[in-house]
């Protein structure tokens, strides 16, 4: 497989210069150097900008609800063994309204590739502020700024139980590349939080604000969970690339040894009627 | 008409009842009655009041009295709640029911303490004393009851318990006369089963493969019964975070090739309803067991209403077919479910299963489940070797407005099932001629899918003097009633959507009406109208939470009938 | 008969349309005219195609038009779009416009971007060329399109845009003739609004003091608006975390004693449904304004649809009283949403103001908003200083079902608002009686409540042929055809729920009706049948995520009257 | 006020023994000891058995929606600033449903306390396991064992940003008294997490359980959110007390300068008409 491959024909409608541009670059090279077919590829959408990535990988797709693309996936992880499950999704879809799915897929290391386009703003809805921008900021929807203290995706991942934690960003899409490449391969629940600039409403967070602070994780032990919070609290310098990885711990599916005999078909239930005569 | 006896028994929560209960109503049903339990409990573990009711007779009963023949009281607090008549029977340790010192009853005084003393057992024991005291009073064989002990505890707990059960017979049966006539003893061996265990066993029968839901009263037993039956069936089973997880749960499971469905109340349905239209407009499968419980919001959560039918049907922004059984009987919890599984993936819509608290909690008998027919799974895309790549039009029209199926992992099947309107492959389109062509092909599913519905039945004498109109599990009700009065007949709708209102028109014609239902606003008579004109007049309806008791339709019956 | 005038302008989203359109209308409002403007948009960012059509006349207009006078193409994808008639005047940089050789129209040439880049200014200046154009053609005064320019724009950006602008105009009126006849001039100073805009000053008007929701199109606007308002008006407005939060955060202010509101579209609303029951037990007063969009679940996010009606009706487990206002103008957006807030506090319910995205996004011109009454907060518990830790039976029935609500803090008015059943103190209860008489003390608000609601009213000539039967915005569309033919007159709903159905009938009867509705089901008809047994047999519905274009109803109608 | 003044009258229907007893009386205890006026307490309680402790202390009181305290409580916090907020609410409504509002509402720093009784199950719907269950523990809904790792309230509440975050134990009411009664001096969000044995449902998790395990946190700096996170990672041994308590955040009502204003009164909106003109 090539990454080219894995185009549909549909052009992408992002604005130019969007941050979604590099991640679905990354995508297609990450599934062609792991050879993902698509028809074995379940894609997950959310509602946003970021979800339409579905129209744009060839793939079965499931472009769902805004905010519930984490059970969707669970499910389809549980039902069908034979697919690979990869879930784009906003920072409002999966850390606003989906935060709670989000915690809860984790605690269960479902055996997904997440990767949250994270703008910082709702863009599609055209620019009010998501849970990750900062204090201040002024929004569509927080024209006083906002209020809220942002969220920590990463440092929730860890607490949560998330067995793959990495953070990209848009104007590294090589290392972006790498990561999903890495979580492609991970048997357990994957995050990776993109810093994805949007060029229209993202206000200040554009390529050059974390061209000016990003940096590439070395030297990290990534199976120390506390090195990685730590990591994921830097706020003058942004690191990028893998935090945290924890190995041996059974994916969901694993836990379900009923998965195996699942099979749609006409049951006999003579003895459970019969345990109630 | 056949007489009915009525025997129940009662406490604070913690006490038992709820296994008491049924295990009493086995032992009836194995001297030969046909019997029916009715439970009736407040939302807490502890104290308050619980109470089982259990009808029998010698044909089918099917719903509660208001009557009782025989009491078993456990605590002072049922002098509180309950009204006895002269002529019932009182089994209770009275020696510490202090408050019952006035009742007009017939006291039949049993030391239940003294003798779980005796034994040396838990407090708790008092139950199989009494139960042995009330075998005695009903002329039942000891031997039977024996049996159903042991089968509900386990060994060494088992034979105390007999023991007691043996102590609180004997003494009875030396100091009382029988006061039942004895059991018919034609009764086939038959399950004692409530709604819910019939709907969780239609879906295993039906070939469910996925489950998932957040436990929600009167619903939580349908979770209960699948959860214990993952392994042995082959069957995944996900008590989620919420309900918005459980059903995109399923949507993501059916979607992905699996049988699907979910099952939760009224607040749970209220959190599903954006994944039911997201289940709609992506043509994915997928069955709901909804079961009424008295609203709005937690309202009375332990406690029946058929309240949610209107939302049921009109649930969930926009517009889209669905299928709304509604069962009234335990077979038809068992038949429908299965159908439903069926229907869903023959149609790609979300079909229900509506039921409520009485007849998902409540326990009938039924000598045996009715036929189903065999599973069928509905259009499926067997694949594309040649191409395994290619996008399929998976929201084409084969055939009734029905598509093609695909599960995924199929080659050549490629398509996106999208929450927004799509074209046949699934890419998001705003088109007006799309959204036109996808509105008009679904809704070209609602003809044939009519057909497959089961119609409304006229159940008695064609000229009876009323004919109640119902649903659900209203139907059980007046069916009991119906041995009792000869003054009216019913128009039962075992479904309510869609219907060919053509022919419920025609039904319905001519005849003096009146709707019994479950709730306050008469949602069923509101449905009928809608769609045939017919805005019924008269009306029977009970909103506090209680089912319609025999004697309340019999006599509402034989005023109508005036 | 009056005539119209329709000007449009498309292009890709980001070329700024959205804002140019509007600001094109404020200047032929200025110059005299009566504007009525009408964006299309597709749910992205950037590409696609939007366009933004003005309908201006001499009297009012309040509806799109199918035909098209005057267009400015800003890119080829409009050749793609729109179909133009041989009268048509498309302004255009035909020089950059490759694939319209050969449309029929008429072409204005205008070099765009020669001119923009001789003044050196972003691509987007091309807008303002574009106005001067048409301002030229149109025969405005460009002295009005100046003062909308200076207005749009920041200082320095503004000039650069007339200049631009005057060389459009320039360019123009050197070479073309003006294609329009003027303005009456008659037209008194008008606001510019839209039924967002209108909804969310009229909360400001009716004393909202918190308002929180989670953005949804097509109602996110009101938040836009209320959320800039804050300061200035004290007014909490949070944009939650989702929709179930941003009823339940509403909810619990209320119940503390502010004037509460949310507003969303239906995916937001099915999240909402529990609270709206939660509010309805616990008789916590709130205003929801929801703007319906084509469904199910995503559906087409940014086009109209009247398709979530029954569902508001219905929406939320058991049974309680709402009601539904269907505004059908912007005045009405002002005015019912004015009135849901009082309504919300004197009969302590929730209250709905339904609108849809034409409502919501069209721009329309209002000479003034009607009058409202005073705020008025209902029955308000005064405080108890001799017992300041009594509890309070708030959920006694003062009048008409209506208990007295206590703001929290006040001395002895302890109370629960709880969603469970509850005692006149709010403490949970499952007893018969207590139920019974909850529910019926609820609905007793009904008959009041009917009385406040304002009745459909029957607009045009008494004999007309055919009787149009419409709800919300679609009255503006078929006033806006009534000035083209007087073949049908109007039986408008501006409230659906609840109503006097026994006067609803009375006029219904004896006309031709037909019932106009934005959705697939016909819906309104379902709602009218269910109540008063008329089923409305003809029916002319649009379900392709477009409102009904002027012509489409004028040659309807002409049919319909034959 | 005495702790006595705070019944209601009605009698509670927890089974005896519950873990609630102690909760409730600790509750009333640290109330009479802050000193506040019943009708400035607004209670707001979840669905479930913790949530029936609205019926039992005399004050204001919500009982909303299973999982939805923390939107009410805010809703309250910010229109209403004459009242103190105190939720209750169990672990199946707080860190199970409600774990997405929980998160929220802890980065807003909403002045309130929120006492989540934990006790592993789902109590009033007779016994399924919570998110704070163990893996392996049968339940109603998990007959052959728990399959999904257990939330750790204490770390994701550091994580999120609540601001005073405390572990009590039913069979220590004295300092749950005392932990409550500096949640309510808190001005932020508190959260205090209980053990509460339930001695119906709870299996193994009862309180000899608890007391062979738990001891009281000494010698820790609450301001060291890292210390607190490794207090509260600890399995064999549970401490119990205060976590984590951070001074100096504004609470949520702090930052929103137009509740001051806020007053229902018809508003002349004359002004913003013109501007649409
Ligand atoms: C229940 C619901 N509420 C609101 C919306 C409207 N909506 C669509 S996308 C979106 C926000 C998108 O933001 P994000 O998830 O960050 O994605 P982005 O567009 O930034 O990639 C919202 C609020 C919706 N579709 N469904
Ligand atoms: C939307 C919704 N789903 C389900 C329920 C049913 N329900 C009531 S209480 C409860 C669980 C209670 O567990 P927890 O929150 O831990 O409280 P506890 O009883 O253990 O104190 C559930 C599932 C509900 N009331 N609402
Ligand atoms: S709005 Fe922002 S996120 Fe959306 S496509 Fe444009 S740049 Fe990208
Ligand atoms: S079930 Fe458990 S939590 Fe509920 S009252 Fe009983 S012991 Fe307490
Ligand atoms: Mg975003
Ligand atoms: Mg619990």
């Amino acid at each position: 497989m090539k990454a080219l491959d894995y185009n549909t024909g549909q052009k992408p409608v992002w604005c130019p210069g969007c941050g979604n541009f590099a991640i679905w670059n990354s995508i297609k090279k990450a599934l062609a150097e792991a050879g993902v077919e698509p028809h074995k590829l379940a894609l997950v959408s959310g509602i946003g900008c970021s979800g339409k990535m579905i129209n744009h990988i060839r793939a079965y797709g499931f472009h769902g609800l805004h905010g519930r693309t984490m059970p969707v996936a669970t499910g389809i992880r549980l039902a069908n063994p034979d697919m690979k499950v990869v879930v784009n999704g906003g920072d409002g879809d999966g850390y606003g309204m989906g935060v709670g799915h989000f915690v809860h897929a984790m605690r269960r290391n479902v055996d997904l590739t997440y990767i949250v386009h994270n703008n910082k703003v709702y863009g599609l809805t055209t620019g009010q502020a998501s849970p990750t921008n900062d204090i201040g900021s002024p929004s569509k929807s927080t024209p006083f700024g906002v209020v809220d203290e942002p969220l920590n995706p990463i440092a929730v991942a860890i607490e949560a139980g998330a067995t793959y934690i990495a953070r990209g960003f848009s104007g590294d899409s090589e290392q972006l590349a790498e990561l999903i490449l890495g979580a492609l391969n991970h048997n357990g629940f994957a995050l990776i939080d993109v810093f994805q600039p949007c060029v229209t409403f993202g206000g200040k967070y554009q390529y050059e604000y974390y061209q000016e602070r990003v940096f590439r994780i070395e030297n990290h032990d990534v199976s120390d969970a506390d090195a990685a919070l730590k990591l994921s609290k830097m706020k003058d310098k942004l690191p990028i690339g893998l935090f945290y990885k924890a190995e041996g711990r059974p994916a969901y599916n694993e836990m379900h040894p009923e998965i195996e005999k699942a099979q749609v078909r006409k049951r006999d239930v003579s003895k459970l009627l019969e345990e109630l005569v | 008409m056949s007489s009915v006896y009525v025997w129940k028994i009662g406490g604070p929560a913690g006490f038992g009842i709820m296994t008491t209960g049924p295990m009493f109503a086995k032992v009836l049903k194995a001297s030969g009655y046909h019997v029916h339990g009715y439970p009736e409990y407040p939302s807490l573990v502890r104290g308050g009041y619980n109470c089982y009711q259990i009808a029998f007779g010698d044909t089918e009963v099917t719903a509660p009295y208001k009557k009782i023949d025989m009491y078993v009281a456990l605590s002072e607090e049922c002098f509180n709640r309950e009204k006895f008549e002269e002529g019932t029977y009182v089994i209770g340790d009275f020696a510490n029911l202090k408050n019952a010192g006035d009742i007009k009853a017939k006291k039949i005084d049993v030391p239940f303490m003294d003798i779980v003393k005796e034994l040396d057992g838990p407090d708790i024991m008092r139950n199989s004393v009494a139960l042995g005291a009330a075998a005695a009073l009903l002329g039942l064989d000891f031997a039977l009851l024996e049996k159903n002990l042991m089968a509900a505890y386990k060994e060494k707990i088992a034979k105390i318990n007999v023991d007691a059960a043996k102590k609180g017979y004997d003494s009875v049966k030396e100091r009382y006369a029988v006061v039942c006539k004895p059991a018919p003893d034609k009764c086939a061996p038959a399950v004692y089963v409530t709604g819910n265990e019939a709907t969780a066993i239609g879906a295993i029968a039906g070939g469910l493969t996925f489950f998932s839901t957040y436990p929600m009263t009167p619903a939580s037993s349908i979770l209960h019964y699948l959860a214990k039956s993952t392994r042995e069936q082959g069957l995944v089973v996900k008590h989620t975070e919420d309900e918005i997880a459980g059903i995109n749960m399923a949507v993501g499971a059916s979607f992905a090739g699996a049988r699907a469905m979910t099952g939760t109340a009224g607040g749970g349905f209220s959190l599903m309803n954006e994944g039911l239209g997201l289940a709609a407009i992506t043509e994915v499968p997928i069955v709901l067991a909804v079961s009424q419980r008295p609203g709005p919001a937690t309202g009375m959560a332990t406690w029946t209403e058929q309240g949610d039918l209107k939302y049921v049907v009109n649930a969930s922004q926009g517009e889209f077919i669905r299928a709304v059984y509604s069962p009234g009987s335990v077979e038809e919890c068992y038949k429908f479910t299965f159908d439903a599984l069926n229907l869903a993936d023959k149609y790609h819509i979300p079909v229900f299963v509506l039921l409520d608290k009485f007849l998902s909690e409540s326990h009938f008998m039924a000598e045996k489940m009715p036929e189903t027919g065999e599973v069928n799974r509905g259009y499926i895309f067997e694949g594309n070797e040649e191409e395994p790549m290619a996008y399929f039009n998976r929201f084409a029209e084969k055939k009734d407005g029905v598509g093609v199926r695909v599960i995924p992992g199929t080659k050549g099947g490629l398509y996106i099932a999208s929450s927004n309107e799509h074209t046949d492959e699934g890419f998001v389109s705003d088109k007006a001629d799309v959204r036109k062509y996808q509105v008009e092909r679904r809704y070209k599913k609602l003809k044939p899918l009519i057909e497959d519905m089961p119609h409304p039945e006229l159940i008695g004498k064609k000229d009876a003097p009323v004919t109640f109109v119902c649903f659900g599990s209203v139907k059980m009700m007046l069916l009991e009633a119906m041995k009792h009065t000869d003054k009216f007949n019913v128009i039962y709708f075992p479904a309510v959507n869609p219907l060919n209102w053509d022919k419920v028109k025609e039904m319905l014609k001519g005849k003096n009406l009146c709707v019994v239902e479950n709730n306050y606003t008469a949602q069923l008579r509101g449905i009928i109208a809608e769609n045939t004109g017919i805005v019924i007049e008269k009306t029977f309806l009970k909103y506090d939470g209680r089912p319609f008791f025999n004697e309340e339709i019999v006599s509402f019956a034989e005023e109508a009938a005036k």
